[in-house]
């Protein structure tokens, strides 16, 4: 047990590996076999993501060095710089490994029945395991090329799954948008990383945070920027979102809701760059001013723009967009009061806006893939996504009503639900920045029930409308699948401060604690 | 009581609040209670009434998502001109909006490096 | 499908591919090479054949499905490699100092032997292996698409 | 070796890029699209496999080659693995490209947004 | 307009790409080789390869090759996913 907890960063990400490996022989023998092979691997990283994070959160950071003479020898003997990739896991990795975990074995049963009716399934779910793998990675790696390895693997695996219905022309357009904008965002996350390697001939992030603490040029404020911008892209920030409804609405709904996590993945990225790589550099605070201002517009925007749509995933997709902006607020307000001690060392509204935007993270990968797998739900029978055409879906699909109520009530911040608790968070501590940022936020709360309202009256309120009288409650995978989610929401509803300090509280002090990450691979500064 | 949220000043606990909206709930039920006895079902009175014309057509009577919320679009046309125009739908729009935001992200990092 | 000629040197110059592809493969801890370069070059000799004949007749000898088997197996070996050394740690060099391909060179410029580098020889060859077998069910089925063509699902 | 006073060899690449960031912002034509993001790719790999240069350096490896100084390894590593990379996006945007040309009948990129707003 | 605009934008953009490029060291003197001469150093001792840049691909840096090869595996399938043919066949249920 010991020895499979030292090695679980690499088990997470190698397993799923393997499972892709593996699918498309296993899929040649048998559809049954692969299937059981796809959920039993999933569900085997999520307890490894669990045991994982039980363990950071209890002894700190884990640090794994790839082929070195033993994991915990992060630095060859007799040496001071790291030669080796470094797999670092510490609270805020830990914390997103366990939504990608949930979420992804959630996609995958959702997946059973969705796409039940396609041709090329074997390559289907081996695309979905190798986007698991590139999620992973994303999110442990403590190596800036390897980072945009896996960022690629994301990126490709994404692409190709989100233009699987090659019959109908949008989705080849999407996913040609995707790949463009992701090839692009890679390629500026490349030049980025080289040019960091050009001044201090390392790609390890603890010593290239230590490095450009010590002298900070303006070579690395070039880089911060490429670096921000590519995963803001990557992430679906306003006003770079343009692409981020056009590739979300035409993927499966399985895929979707994975895709909001993989959105979620280079948030982190971003995080990591913003706190970790650059946390001590004087102009930190600039950094934090941007993301507040970017976080406000991406709010109302995206709100705005989400009222407005007609096609159910379109709609949610912008919905998912607006509530990036709270992360981004939350955050923004912690990054920008870094260098004030008091207010980000426990009791601290720094520390709590922090916790505020990263406890909404988890929210928001509890809710938002729930809606999209209702709107795949919609589409299962009905065959569109034109709310103009729907009605009277209610009659027939009871279930997806009832989990499509308990997703609207906790994305608009319902009390009790958990939107609300993320919400509250971040409203209070927002407030003591600024007032304005706080009455913003709840005017998009109050704007997001008014779309969600509107969509739910059109899908399933009304009399049953004749051309629908076939539709019949979807198959009992994607229930299931929707369950899972549902059922994470309502834990969190119910014992919100067990979350925070268990999970939230970690994730946001590895975040704000830089030279805890950097002590952990280059060990303690002479 | 592992329920209770200490957010900033007050605190926020899920499982009172459910306490309270149930006994709201019970509350708004005896109310109830007190209503008209005298309704049955199936008859004239579970009927719609329409000024006495006969009713439409269940996908007549549905209100498609076009028409809700027509005043708010009408109020806000202007804001909705401004912020369509650029959701093209271009691919090079994209990407032209990635290198504007990095430029000026560059400009604004460097002028605040340089303030320092 | 182009002349004769041109057939009949491809058909010439295919063992002749095939064999420099393997040698860059072997050699890749020695020389400039490696699984990828040799992959590469062999899927170039795929190429020539498709240009030369037409792709019917490549498809006879190459079906997608042996190709998709054979790669597969190429990125399980090569995985396999790097779990084979998870007793210390994912990715650990196992084989150097063991009978197969475990001879330490002489530190500094040496005339080189194959039976160095640990499992870096086996990593090429699974490499090479996966990205010939992928990159010319890539070509393959691209020209096949092209030409309206049925692929195996 | 004298010092070069203008560092051609990072300066080709950020024109590369640059180059390349014109081509796919004013391009309409999606097929040129990819190529200057191919572009854009090489630029990449200019810059990367050009920081590793060394003056008087040789390559990297031991075989039958000269005492000398060598170039530093780690770039031509991440320059292999990048052009990589690069390979398998091409593949996947020209296959999407060509069921683009399928089923509009055009490679215009303005023609191509059946979703937008 | 927006062509302007973009024009101008894409020019301080290169510009300050240009910029930076010169800022980075001389070409052909690198600041730091640290890493690198620790691997041309041992390269031959720890993993028995003659070629470095082997080495550095298949075993200092082993995992990025293997998410390399991984990229090349996904490229494949997504490819052939997409061009897969649409007719559903009999044995596939």
């Amino acid at each position: 047990m010991a020895a499979l907890i030292t090695h679980s960063p690499i088990l997470i990400i190698a397993i799923p590996l393997a499972a892709a490996f593996l699918t498309p022989l296993i899929g040649m023998a048998s559809k049954k076999a692969r299937n059981a092979l796809v959920v039993v691997s999933l569900t085997f990283v999520v307890f490894l993501v669990f045991a994982l994070a039980r363990d950071v959160v209890i002894n700190g950071i884990h640090v794994y060095t790839l082929g070195a003479a033993s994991p915990d020898l992060s630095i060859p003997t007799g040496f001071m710089v790291p030669v080796r990739i470094i797999l670092e896991v510490d609270g805020m990795s830990a914390f997103f490994g366990i939504i990608w975990a949930i979420v992804s074995l959630a996609a995958a049963i959702y997946s059973l029945s969705h796409i039940a009716s396609e041709t090329g399934q074997t390559r289907f779910y081996t695309l979905l395991l190798l986007m698991v793998t590139g999620g992973f990675g994303m999110m442990f790696t403590g190596d800036l090329f390897n980072l945009f390895v896996f960022l690629e693997i994301a990126s490709i695996s994404g692409g190709a799954l989100i233009a699987f219905r090659t019959k109908f022309a949008d989705t080849q357009e999407g996913g040609f948008k995707y790949i463009v904008v992701s090839a692009i965002a890679g390629l500026m996350v490349l030049f980025a990383t080289g040019i960091l390697y050009a001044q201090y001939n390392s790609l390890n992030i603890a010593f290239l945070a230590q490095a450009i603490q010590d002298n900070y040029t303006a070579l690395d404020t070039i880089a911060l920027a490429l670096l921000l911008i590519a995963f803001a892209m990557k992430t679906g920030m306003v006003p770079l979102h343009l692409w981020f409804p056009d590739a979300y609405s035409v993927a499966p709904a399985s895929i979707t809701g994975m895709l909001v996590i993989t959105s979620h993945a280079c948030m982190y990225a971003a995080f990591r760059v913003c706190f970790t790589l650059y946390g001590g550099m004087p102009d930190a605070p600039v950094v934090g001013w941007i993301l507040i201002v970017i976080g406000l517009l991406t709010m109302f925007v995206g709100v705005t723009m989400a009222v407005f749509q007609k096609d159910v995933m379109r709609f949610m997709s912008y919905h998912a967009i607006s509530q990036l902006g709270y992360m981004w607020l939350g955050v923004g307000v912690g990054l920008a009061v870094l260098g004030n001690p008091a207010l980000v060392n426990p009791g601290g509204w720094g520390r709590e806006a922090v916790s505020g935007g990263i406890f909404h993270i988890l929210n928001h990968a509890m809710y938002k893939p729930l809606l999209f797998f209702t709107g795949g739900a919609l589409f299962h029978y009905t065959g569109t996504r034109d709310l103009t055409k729907m009605g009277g879906l209610a009659h027939k699909m009871k279930w997806t009503t009832i989990l499509y109520i308990i997703g609207t009530l906790s994305i608009s911040g319902i009390p009790p639900l958990n939107g609300f608790s993320s919400k509250i968070l971040i409203y209070e501590s927002v407030y003591q920045f600024h007032p304005i940022l706080t009455i913003t936020g709840i005017v998009v709360s109050i704007l997001t029930l008014a779309s969600f309202t509107k969509a739910f009256h059109s899908a399933f309120m009304g009399a049953e409308l004749p051309e629908y009288k076939g539709v019949k409650e979807v198959p009992r995978s994607m229930l299931i699948a929707m369950g899972i989610l549902a059922a994470g929401i309502v834990f969190i509803t119910l014992f919100p401060s067990l979350i925070v300090d268990s999970t939230i509280h970690p994730a946001a002090d590895a975040l704000i604690h830089q030279e805890t990450y950097i002590t952990a691979v280059m060990g303690v500064a002479p | 009581m592992t329920s209770i949220l200490e957010s900033g000043y007050p605190y926020w606990n899920p499982i009172i609040w459910i306490i309270v909206f149930l006994i709201v709930m019970i509350v708004v039920y005896f109310f109830r209670r007190r209503g008209q006895k005298g309704y049955k079902k199936d008859t004239a009175q579970a009927q719609i009434f329409l000024c006495g014309e006969e009713v439409p057509e269940a996908e007549q009577r549905h209100i498609r998502v076009g028409n809700i919320y027509w005043g708010f679009f009408e109020t806000l046309k202007e804001y909705y001109n401004q912020i369509l125009r650029p959701h093209t739908g271009i691919i090079n729009d994209y990407i032209l909006w990635f290198v504007a935001v990095t430029a000026i992200s560059v400009i604004i990092l460097l002028i605040a490096g340089l303030a320092k | 499908m182009l002349s004769k000629i041109v057939r009949t040197v491809t058909n010439e110059f295919m063992p002749v591919i095939i064999v420099f592809g393997l040698y860059i493969i072997a050699h890749g801890h020695l020389t400039p090479g490696g699984g990828f370069q040799g992959g590469a070059v062999i899927v170039s000799g795929v190429v020539m054949l498709l240009v030369a004949f037409n792709h019917q007749e490549v498809k006879k000898v190459l079906r997608e499905r042996l190709l998709s088997i054979m790669e597969s197996t190429g990125a399980l070996i090569f995985i396999g490699l790097a779990f084979a050394g998870i007793g210390t740690a994912f990715f650990h060099n196992l084989l150097v100092g063991s009978p197969i391909f475990g001879r330490i060179p002489a530190t500094g410029p040496n005339p080189g032997d194959i039976w160095t580098g640990g499992v870096i020889p086996l990593m090429n060859f699974a490499v090479g292996l996966k990205v010939a077998a992928g990159l010319t069910a890539v070509v393959l089925a691209l020209a096949l698409f092209s030409s309206g063509e049925e692929i195996e699902e | 070796m004298a010092h070069i006073p203008l560092n051609f060899p990072f300066l080709a690449a950020a024109l590369l890029v640059g180059v390349s960031l014109y081509i796919i912002i004013f391009k309409k034509n999606l097929i040129k699209l990819i190529m200057g993001i191919t572009m854009m790719a090489s630029g990449v790999n200019l810059f990367l496999v050009a920081l590793g240069y060394r003056a008087g350096g040789g390559a990297p490896i031991y075989t039958g080659t000269p005492e000398e100084t060598m170039v530093l390894p780690v770039p031509q590593a991440l320059t292999l693995t990048s052009i990589v990379i690069n390979v398998a996006v091409l593949a996947l945007m020209l296959t999407m490209a060509i069921h683009i040309y399928r089923h509009t009948g055009s490679l215009d990129s303005k023609k191509s947004r059946k979703l937008k707003g | 307009m927006r062509k302007i605009v973009g024009l101008i934008l894409w020019l301080v953009l290169v510009a300050f790409l240009v910029w930076g490029m010169q800022l980075i060291h001389p070409f052909g003197y690198p600041d730091a080789s640290t890493m690198d001469d620790y691997m041309i150093e041992k390269a031959q001792a720890e993993t028995g390869s003659n070629n470095v840049v082997t080495s550095v691909v298949f075993d200092y840096r082993g995992f990025d090759t293997l998410g390399e090869a991984t990229i090349l595996f996904t490229a494949v399938t997504g490819v052939l996913l997409l061009l897969r043919t649409l007719r559903r066949k009999k044995e596939s249920s």
